[in-house]
């Protein structure tokens, strides 16, 4: 009987460790702290879309003006910010992005529905961040075109005919095509000129000695 | 009944009754955004022109160069060996053959760096792996590799370097089409020998 | 996480030592529930004895459970577990050859494994015949090698082909065994208990 | 003592335990491998190791064969092998343990143990070609497919027990 007993409790063990298992797992799953809340099409078609892109002449307007509703934040590292940045703005260096801090304050803009716009160097710098706020569901949250580089003016070229502004970094600065083959024409007079002073050399020796021996 | 069957069976339709409730999970598949986070705080996405182009010329079988600019503008002009995929097509599940590769090195390219990041974005969202963006895109390209800056007397030995190397790179890439055209490299070499023949007999 | 060896989590210089501990308790466990007599086995198509059956069942199920909540933990990655790929005419047709032996030879491949560690001279003359008929048919290959081939589906899964959800496939099993676990075990009573 | 040791014997697991702890095993193995268990590959890679020891040609020449030895060192191959020691292993201690350590030919009383061997012998030549042509045995392809919800998993459980039970009528001598 006391075998019995024994074998009931070794089924009913096995199955309750199962499930014990299965509940540790649930207890353990840490619920990610981040998901992307914006589908992934979604996000693509956002980004397409270029409706979150700030231009130059808006962001001053906004500083000069003292536009309300908008927060400017740096996302460089704080001794870049130190050297110099937009009057208005607070610093969030890119690393810290999604330090608990740095998402209360995403959240908070968001509930005061206050625009963020965020700026690096140059746009590149802040467009990882940019798109990492937009797909984490923060759809307040706008990029500076040309970043402080243009801003502050320091990277702003004065000379420049182009019509294009020149913060619009995806336009080719180059006909590639063309440049390509001017330069692949110039430099096979490059190359032909260097075979040239290869065959030239020996034949001017050659005619050097000549010379000299008829002199 | 049996108690202990009982609760056998009991747990069996309870666990199987929790699977069937419990809520689908979608993005499994989907990298999660504290690893992206970390990806672009440490800028580890990032691959300089000068190593594409010391890759390129090494033809190094483990690059895959990914033009994300529109298929117009890839085929007026693009990178030796590149495949077009434009942005808006990234998410095409046709391309998770190319972009699966798990043994190589894939590097997304535009005219900066800023549509080839997003590209990144979205790929390494999904999940692909190894893959790269091209610092400062092909403005930069032609920028460096291209059209290197000649350095002043007062730079770094590095810098020296790097200029050398560019400039041999730069023959490398503009050189592919000369090879073509090897008629009038000949005419002009005639033609300049013979002014030096004229120089060498002034001379005299 | 999971698996964790085709993760490389776990080294592949573990492999053996893994293999040897996995088969111990695959081979204590099969011992232990009497999978190492074949007649025993063979009881569940008597009616006499539903040992298999209820063993089968049981595994498949908890196994079934088991990957279907440790896939939605995040622990195992679907996608890298193994799928025999259904070769759909030659699956049938190896079943019934293996049907047959199944009910002529008393054991399967594992069982008779276990029937041979514990000194039962018949389960070693299965494995024996074992080696033998893979022999034949690695000789006669030719011969098997369309229908070895043929009614290739991949590596199809059974929610694929019936278009339903594993989980709800899973709870249709659930239902359908508990009953069956619950009428076996009513014939098993009725029936003239065989002593072995 | 000698009718203890009959009791003891006897006392195998409950048949719902060794399931659950089978299944158990079964996804602890699918866990750590990303495989089910397999007993039948065992013998095959050894068919394989051996045939291509003895007679190198032969095994070469083999269409099916030579079709695995290419891919020898493929680690499945040995590990089906390390697999099947260890269910030696662990199927002799439970045995040692349990008291059922005995050489004997299990048969129904009404055959002779030639007769059994003869049909063990007749069973496992059927077992080997049928698990070969159906890629697996009923461990390999019916308990682990059916784990991991392969159809070929259900089409070997389906096929392997509907024959058997179609055949048992024939067979009913050997057994009863």
């Amino acid at each position: 009987m006391k075998d019995t007993n024994q074998r009931t409790n070794r089924l009913s063990i096995a199955a309750l460790f199962f499930v014990v298992v299965i509940i540790l797992g649930f207890l353990t799953l840490r619920k990610p702290t981040f998901e992307f809340k914006v589908p992934i099409n979604q996000a693509l078609e956002q980004v397409l879309s270029f409706e979150d892109e700030m231009t130059q002449e808006a962001a001053t307007e906004i500083v000069t003006n003292n536009v309300g509703g908008y927060q400017f934040v740096d996302i460089r590292n704080p001794y870049e910010f130190a050297k110099g940045h937009i009057e208005t703005a607070i610093n969030i260096s890119r690393k810290d992005l999604l330090a608990s801090k740095n998402v209360a304050f995403f959240d908070q803009m968001s509930k005061d529905s206050v625009t963020v716009i965020l700026y690096g160097y140059d746009q590149s710098e802040a467009n990882g961040s940019w798109m990492m706020l937009k797909q984490l569901g923060y759809q307040n949250v706008k990029i500076l075109l040309g970043g402080f580089g243009y801003y502050s003016g320091e990277t702003y070229d004065m000379f420049s005919e182009s019509e294009i502004p020149q913060y619009l970094v995806e336009e080719p600065k180059y006909d590639f095509a063309a440049l390509m083959d001017k330069l692949s024409d110039g430099s096979s007079a490059i190359k032909s000129e260097n075979n040239n002073t290869e065959v030239v050399i020996p034949e001017r020796k050659k005619k050097k000695s000549k010379v000299e021996g008829g002199c | 009944m049996n108690l202990k069957y009982s609760l056998l069976a009991a747990i069996l339709v309870l666990l199987g009754f929790v699977l069937l409730i419990l809520p689908a999970k979608e993005q499994l598949s989907e990298t999660n955004p504290e690893v992206l986070q970390y990806e672009l705080g440490e800028v580890t996405h990032f691959i300089s022109v000068d190593k594409v182009a010391e890759r390129i010329i090494n033809q190094d079988p483990t690059l895959l160069l990914i033009d994300v600019r529109m298929a117009d503008d890839y085929l007026k002009y693009s990178l030796p060996g590149a495949e077009n995929i434009p942005l808006e097509d990234i998410l095409n599940p046709d391309w998770a053959d190319l972009l699966g590769q798990i043994d190589r090195d894939i590097v997304f390219y535009s005219n900066a760096d800023v549509y080839a990041e997003q590209a990144w974005m979205f790929a390494r969202r999904k999940g692909y792996k190894n893959l790269f963006v091209m610092q400062g895109g092909l403005n930069n390209w032609f920028g460096t590799i291209i059209k290197p800056i000649e350095p002043t007397e007062t730079s770094s030995a590095k810098d020296i370097e790097t200029y050398r190397f560019r400039k041999a790179a730069s023959i490398y890439f503009c050189g592919g089409q000369a090879v073509v055209s090897e008629a009038n490299p000949q005419d002009a070499i005639v033609i300049t020998r013979k002014k030096k023949k004229s120089k060498v007999e002034g001379g005299c | 996480m999971g698996p964790l060896i085709s993760r490389g989590i776990i080294g592949s210089e573990w492999d053996l030592v893994i293999a040897i501990l996995i088969g111990f308790a695959f081979g204590f466990i099969l011992e232990s529930s009497g999978f190492s007599s074949s007649r025993k086995l063979a009881g569940v198509f008597y009616g006499y004895d539903f040992v298999v059956l209820k063993v089968f069942f049981t595994a498949a199920i908890v196994a079934m459970i088991g990957l279907l909540y440790f896939s939605y933990l995040g622990w195992i990655d679907i996608n890298l577990v193994f799928v025999n790929p259904t070769f759909i005419t030659s699956s049938i047709v190896g079943g019934i050859i293996m049907g047959v032996g199944f009910i002529s030879g008393g054991y399967c491949p594992g069982t008779s494994f276990c029937g041979a560690a514990i000194g039962k001279i018949d389960a070693m003359v299965f494995t024996g015949g074992m080696f033998i008929g893979i022999l034949i048919f690695s000789e006669a290959f030719p011969l098997f090698e369309n229908l070895y081939n043929s009614g290739n589906l991949g590596s199809v899964k059974i929610t694929e082909t019936l278009g339903i959800s594993a989980p709800l496939f899973v709870f249709i099993v659930i239902l359908v065994a508990i009953p069956l676990f619950y009428i076996v075990t009513k014939i098993e009573k009725k029936i003239k208990k065989v002593n072995y | 003592m000698k009718s203890d040791q009959k009791e003891r014997s006897k006392k195998y697991f409950n048949p719902y335990f060794g399931g659950v702890l089978l299944g158990l095993l079964l996804l602890l193995t699918f866990y750590i491998t990303g495989r089910g268990l397999g007993a039948s590959g065992a013998v095959k890679s050894t068919v394989v190791t051996a045939v291509h020891a003895v007679t190198p040609e032969f095994a070469e020449h083999s269409h099916y064969l030579s079709k695995f030895i290419s891919d020898d060192n493929h680690p499945m191959n040995n590990w089906l092998v390390f697999e099947a020691l260890g269910i030696l292993a662990g199927a002799f201690l439970s045995g040692a343990l349990s008291g059922r350590l005995k050489l004997k030919v299990e048969h129904s009383p009404k055959i002779t143990s030639k007769r059994r061997l003869i049909f063990a012998a007749f069973g496992g030549l059927l077992f080997g070609i049928g698990s070969q042509l159906g890629r697996g045995c009923t461990s390999g392809a019916a308990l682990s497919g059916m784990a991991s919800l392969a159809t070929s998993g259900f089409i070997a459980m389906i096929t392997i027990f509907g024959t058997a039970y179609v055949f048992a009528y024939l067979f009913r001598k050997n057994w009863i």
